[in-house]
């Protein structure tokens, strides 16, 4: 059967939606996931080859949110960079910042002092715990409970939204870590507040696990699906819970630590048979260990400055460097080139989501429609840092 | 204003309003309590004084017929007009409730979720939302997309609405507030609101969209399979009340035990709550509702079988949703918490369509409690569920009923 | 936000382009019931879905105001294109848009879907949405906060209202809206100061 | 996590295989590089992995880099032990005019994607690759974007305004008095 692809209205010439499974078995029908599904979190495409209920190949088709970022870096300064590289993971924007700027740090050997390296431990361990409650709401949206997300975004996420609303003007795109230190000092009063948020959060935490976490049905749809092996998930270069959820404790923040984080205690949860709730409950139990770290950063803040010495427009030298930062989502890299001039030769980024998402069609294979709703929900990818 | 800056509001005026507003929302809380308390005693006045319609109706009646003989009119013209007018007011009724009940979800839903649910639209909390909802989906473009199968699209909405009219006739609401009392008024019920299973085939099959017969077949595998345990869980119903009449059925729990304790079949040691319970969770599953709404799984199938219906077809099925949830639930009222009887005998002032209407809406708070609270169920484990669990279930519950009535000779 | 019953006119005149336009009670009740109950349809891309979905949730609340988000395209009347609009998914945004029953509205909202924002010379991203479908209101901002989205319903609702029948709405999507509202608008003040 | 005498061990074991000299005076701990003739990178890939001492089963990430003055595209692969906590950065350079080297998406699964997208926008084909298709822009996409020569060619989206478009000058704003441009 020759695939057509759909051709939209003969008005525009565009780009087409090319059917990427050709061959089809007689009692099989091919379903597109299309660009637009509540359930895809943006613009994800995946055709999927159902036998009745039963998925039996799944192809995801990237590209539909690709902005051409490697490209712009290059006709980018330094600053603009940073700017840029808020908007590739929207949902954790301080670890963008925070990789691209350890790297071009290591370039022009900048030392950047203590009180600047706590900021941004605390601003990046809050932004994690943002990201993860937004994990939270979808994966519950997509399991089919809708509060969750009421609760977990909508009250306790604003709140941590205000923490840097105060401190740098932004909700989503903060760009505060800038090369050298941090944009602003904290207000005054600020740490204070911090830890008020961190015990306002300790009984809602005991909300969430009663809401989904220890709920039976959710227990019932995600236990055992969608299972993902040590050995594939090293073999396909997931990072993150993802990769912890199978098993394997890697954490960079423990294992080759930056910034501050040879202070702080915490432990690095790990998931048994990485199947959707171990990729769920490390993230949950990850909330509880960033909020640890946020509590022992703010008890010990020490005083100083918060910006190094960097000129205004810093011209690095000519040389390449590799930073990276563990994200919510993984290992977020930054890979610069630089060749003397105000703007890098070339910045490449390691897109964590997109090669996480290299495990959907090894997963997904076997499992019902409903699974492949809960597999995507649990890979918990960001499209913008996907399509980059 | 002298030197042309606007007036700036102080430090000290903006912490006063602070603190003004915070005082304002801890007498908040006991004012919404005393709101509460006074709005129940309100009510109770108001519906007692309203007190039973029944006379006023039969007054009525008669007043139309002695009209009809006095202007000569032909004997068929009576009977039509004496069943065609409870036939109009029950239709007007079950326009209205639908309406009502989308409201009454929006706002649980809301402060279930931290948040305040409509508000802005026809002033005090909202209330014409869903008036305004139903002209604006009334006044939609009508669309047919070109590869659907024309007639099957346009009479699914139809043969989903239907049945949920039927399913209200035998179904009282209070003391001879019956549309037509059947003999077999449980029957006709349940057996009228499974017809709706061809309707969603149809709506899945009609739109030509592969979500929609996906969900089209996910819902005729659930609810044929969901009938069969529903109708179990109200045998002991009937066999307890000996007749499958709902007037009669409501009688034989209207006399309370020893006084003043309500004979409610709830009530009733083991037997009255697992069928009770069963019955819940199967109508809410009739009406594919969270947990049970697979084949309109929104994450999944976009909408299930409604996703090509806009505008006023897709308000017909919006509709008859809520009418069948509201439909389950009065059965449920009239089945299980005594229809119109009162909780005791000293309550006997309030009248029993208000006591039908407090039951009935009780339920439906079961309904929506459970839509916001659960995720969904697999396909397939709602399957084991129903066959599994719910069926052994109901022929347990149906075995002990027998041996007690033998125990008790009946 | 005035209770919708003392806004009650019987009887508006409009001097609009080629003579006088009278609205009668039934239209003021019509543009009541489409602006209340405004269903968008629940598609995000980038950013700024993100502002859009704080703007549902509890804080920002979008129910409020009769926003009630719906999956699918048959049963939305308004389309928020939140983020970046790519090149390969504008034919996408074209079918999504044609397939909504007729009395829809677009409200682009961001930087990127006005006019290609912080990418504006990327290879591969569409320069502003109208040039693909046709727009209602624009929100600036990268991303908008939520109060941002929230006046642009008002601003949708005000013009659901005054101009809807006023406004003739051009079927061509080629020529968006806002230039028919400009001619009318020049139209309205010639014919007042004439 | 990346240290120099993981590349002393391999070059004995592959004497092509020569150590970058590493600008100590500019970047402040840099990362030692291997650099590998594109032909033995395969055979040196699959004994990274396999053998017991290096075992580098962790594939961190790869991308090119074009260098247009000196004709070549540098293919760079950043690999990881997980068992030895180590890191390790190897380079191969390919001609611009005919840019072929071997796929490793045998050797790593995780580089696949990599890879497909590494031909999507610099055009290097990899030989061996399963599904070597355009993963982020469609078929038929004219030209490979993040070549430093790429030509944009405007169409009805664009505002003429994009890198690439001919007529712009190093600042990206369109040159004077050519007519070209917004």
């Amino acid at each position: 059967m020759a695939p057509n692809p759909i051709r939209p209205s003969a008005v525009l010439q565009g780009p087409v939606f090319e059917t990427k499974i050709e061959q089809v078995g007689d009692h099989e029908m091919l379903l597109n996931l299309g660009p637009q599904h509540p359930s895809t979190h943006g613009v994800l495409r995946v055709v999927l080859k159902l036998d009745g209920e039963v998925i039996t190949e799944a192809v995801p088709d990237m590209g539909y949110l690709h902005r051409g970022v490697e490209k712009l870096a290059e006709h980018r300064t330094y600053p603009m960079n940073i700017v840029l590289s808020d908007r590739n993971d929207y949902l954790s924007a301080m670890n963008n910042n925070w990789a691209f700027c350890l790297a071009v740090e290591k370039l022009l050997k900048v030392e950047i002092p203590l009180r600047a390296e706590y900021l941004r431990v605390i601003v990046g361990e809050l932004n994690r715990v943002a990201s993860h409650m937004v994990f939270y709401g979808t994966f519950g949206i997509d399991i089919g409970a809708f509060t969750p997300f009421l609760h977990a975004f909508g009250r306790d996420r604003e709140e941590i939204l205000d923490l840097f609303e105060e401190m740098c003007g932004a909700r989503i795109t903060y760009n505060y870590i800038r090369v050298g230190g941090v944009m602003l000092d904290a207000p005054e009063g600020w740490t204070h507040r911090v830890l008020q948020f961190v015990e306002r959060m300790k009984p809602r935490l005991v909300e969430y696990d009663k809401l989904l976490t220890k709920n039976p049905i959710f227990i019932d749809r995600t236990i055992g699906v969608g299972l993902l092996s040590a050995e594939q998930a090293v073999d396909l270069g997931v990072t993150g819970p993802i990769l912890r959820a199978s098993g394997v404790s890697l954490d960079l923040r423990r294992d080759h630590p930056y910034g501050a984080y040879n202070d702080f205690q915490f432990d690095v949860p790990l998931g048994k048979q990485g199947d959707c709730y171990d990729r769920f409950l490390v993230r949950r139990l990850e909330i509880t260990e960033s909020l640890k770290i946020v509590e022992q950063a703010c008890r010990k803040f020490p005083d100083g400055p918060v910006m190094g010495k960097v000129l205004k427009m810093y011209r690095p030298p000519a040389g390449e460097v590799y930073a990276q930062v563990d994200g919510p989502r993984g290992w977020l890299g930054s890979y610069i080139v630089s060749d003397g001039t105000e703007k890098p030769y070339r910045h490449h980024i390691r897109p964590p989501s997109f090669i996480n998402l290299q495990a959907l069609s090894e997963i997904v294979k076997g499992w019902k429609m409903a699974d492949v709703v809960a597999i995507l929900g649990s890979l918990d990818f960001v499209l913008g840092e996907v399509d980059r | 204003m002298s030197d042309g800056i606007p007036p700036q509001t102080t430090v000290a005026e903006y912490v006063g309003a602070f603190q003004a507003k915070e005082k304002r929302k801890q007498r908040s809380w006991r004012m919404a309590a005393l709101q509460l308390v006074l709005l129940v005693i309100v009510g109770v006045v108001a519906v007692s004084l309203i007190g039973e319609l029944d006379p006023r109706v039969r007054r009525g009646a008669d007043l139309l017929r002695s009209l009809l003989v006095m202007g000569r009119a032909p004997a068929w013209v009576g009977v039509s007009l004496l069943l065609l007018i409870p036939a109009l007011l029950l239709m007007l009724l079950i326009q209205v409730i639908p309406l009502f009940l989308v409201w009454w979800e929006r706002k649980v839903a809301a402060h279930m979720q931290v948040r305040l649910g409509p508000m802005a639209v026809g002033g005090f909390h909202g209330w014409a939302q869903t008036i305004a909802d139903a002209i604006k989906l009334f006044l939609k473009e009508i669309i047919e997309p070109d590869g659907v199968d024309k007639w099957v699209f346009r009479l699914a909405p139809m043969i989903v609405f239907v049945p949920s009219y039927l399913a209200f006739a035998p179904l009282p609401f209070g003391v001879g507030l019956v549309g037509y009392s059947f003999d077999i008024g449980l029957l006709y019920v349940l057996a009228v609101s499974g017809l709706s299973t061809v309707g969603v085939l149809m709506a899945g099959w009609g739109s030509a969209n592969k979500f929609s017969i996906l969900g089209g077949l996910r819902a005729a595998a659930q609810i044929v399979s969901f009938e069969i345990p529903r109708v179990l869980s109200v045998v002991p119903v009937v066999m307890w009340a000996g007749t499958l009449s709902l007037t009669g059925i409501w009688e034989a729990q209207a006399q309370p035990l020893g006084g003043w304790f309500p004979k409610w079949f709830i009530f009733y040691p083991v037997i009255g709550q697992i069928s009770f319970l069963i019955y819940i969770i199967t109508s809410i599953a009739e009406t594919n509702r969270v947990p049970f709404d697979v084949p309109e799984a929104e994450s999944e199938l976009v909408a299930g079988f409604h996703t090509e219906y806009g505008g006023m077809k897709f308000a017909i099925f919006f509709m008859s949703e809520y009418a069948y949830v509201f439909a389950g639930s009065l059965l449920g009222a009239v089945l299980f918490l005594g229809g119109g009887s009162p909780l005791f005998p000293a309550l006997g002032f309030i009248p029993s369509w208000a006591w039908f209407l407090g039951k009935t809406l009780a339920l439906v708070f079961i309904f929506l409690w459970a839509r916001w609270t659960f995720p969904r169920f697999r396909v397939d484990r709602v399957m084991d569920l129903c066959w599994k669990v719910f069926l052994p279930w109901t022929l347990i519950n149906i075995f002990l009923t027998g041996v007690v009535l033998l125990w008790r000779g009946l | 936000m005035k209770s919708a019953l003392d806004s009650l006119q019987l009887l508006r005149r409009h001097k609009v382009v080629g003579g006088e336009l009278v609205l009668t009670s039934v239209d003021f009740f019509v543009d009541w019931a489409r602006k209340s109950s405004i269903w968008p349809l629940t598609f995000g891309l980038a950013c700024c879905a993100i502002e859009m979905m704080a703007a549902y949730a509890s804080r920002y609340d979008f129910d409020r105001l009769g926003v009630f988000p719906r999956p699918t395209p048959r049963q939305a009347d308004l389309l928020i294109i939140s983020g970046t609009v790519v090149k390969k998914m504008a034919p996408a945004i074209e079918t999504l848009y044609n397939q909504m029953p007729e009395p829809r509205f677009v409200i682009s909202m961001g930087a990127c879907s006005n006019c290609g924002g912080p990418y504006y010379d990327s290879y591969s991203v569409c320069k502003g949405i109208d040039k693909v479908i046709p727009v209602d209101i624009y929100i600036p901002g990268c991303p908008p906060r939520p109060e941002a989205l929230q006046t642009a319903v008002f601003a949708l609702q005000k013009k659901i209202d005054r101009y809807w029948d006023a406004g003739k709405r051009v079927a061509n999507p080629s020529k968006p809206t806002n230039e028919v509202l400009k001619e009318i608008n020049v139209a309205a003040l010639k014919a007042r100061d004439a | 996590m990346y240290t120099i005498d993981v590349i002393e061990k391999l070059i004995q074991r592959f004497p092509e295989v020569s150590k970058i000299p590493v600008p100590e005076k500019f970047v402040r701990d840099p990362e030692p590089q291997a650099n590998v003739p594109p032909q033995k990178l395969l055979e040196v890939c699959r004994f990274l992995k396999s053998d017991a001492a290096f075992s580098f089963d962790f594939p961190t990430h790869m991308t090119a880099v074009d260098h247009l003055k000196d004709g070549l595209f540098e293919l760079v692969y950043a690999l990881y032990s997980t068992q030895h906590r180590v890191g390790l950065i190897l380079k191969s350079h390919v001609s611009r005019t005919s840019p072929e080297i071997d796929s490793v998406s045998s050797v790593w699964k995780g580089m696949d994607w990599q890879e497909r997208e590494v031909f999507d926008l610099f055009g290097i084909r990899f030989n061996g690759h399963p599904n070597l298709k355009r993963i982020m822009l469609w078929e038929g996409y004219p030209g490979h974007p993040l070549r430093k020569d790429y030509v944009h060619v405007t169409d009805k989206y664009d505002s003429g305004l994009e890198i690439g478009t001919p007529g712009l000058d190093e600042q990206g704003l369109p040159v004077k008095g050519d007519g070209h441009g917004a």
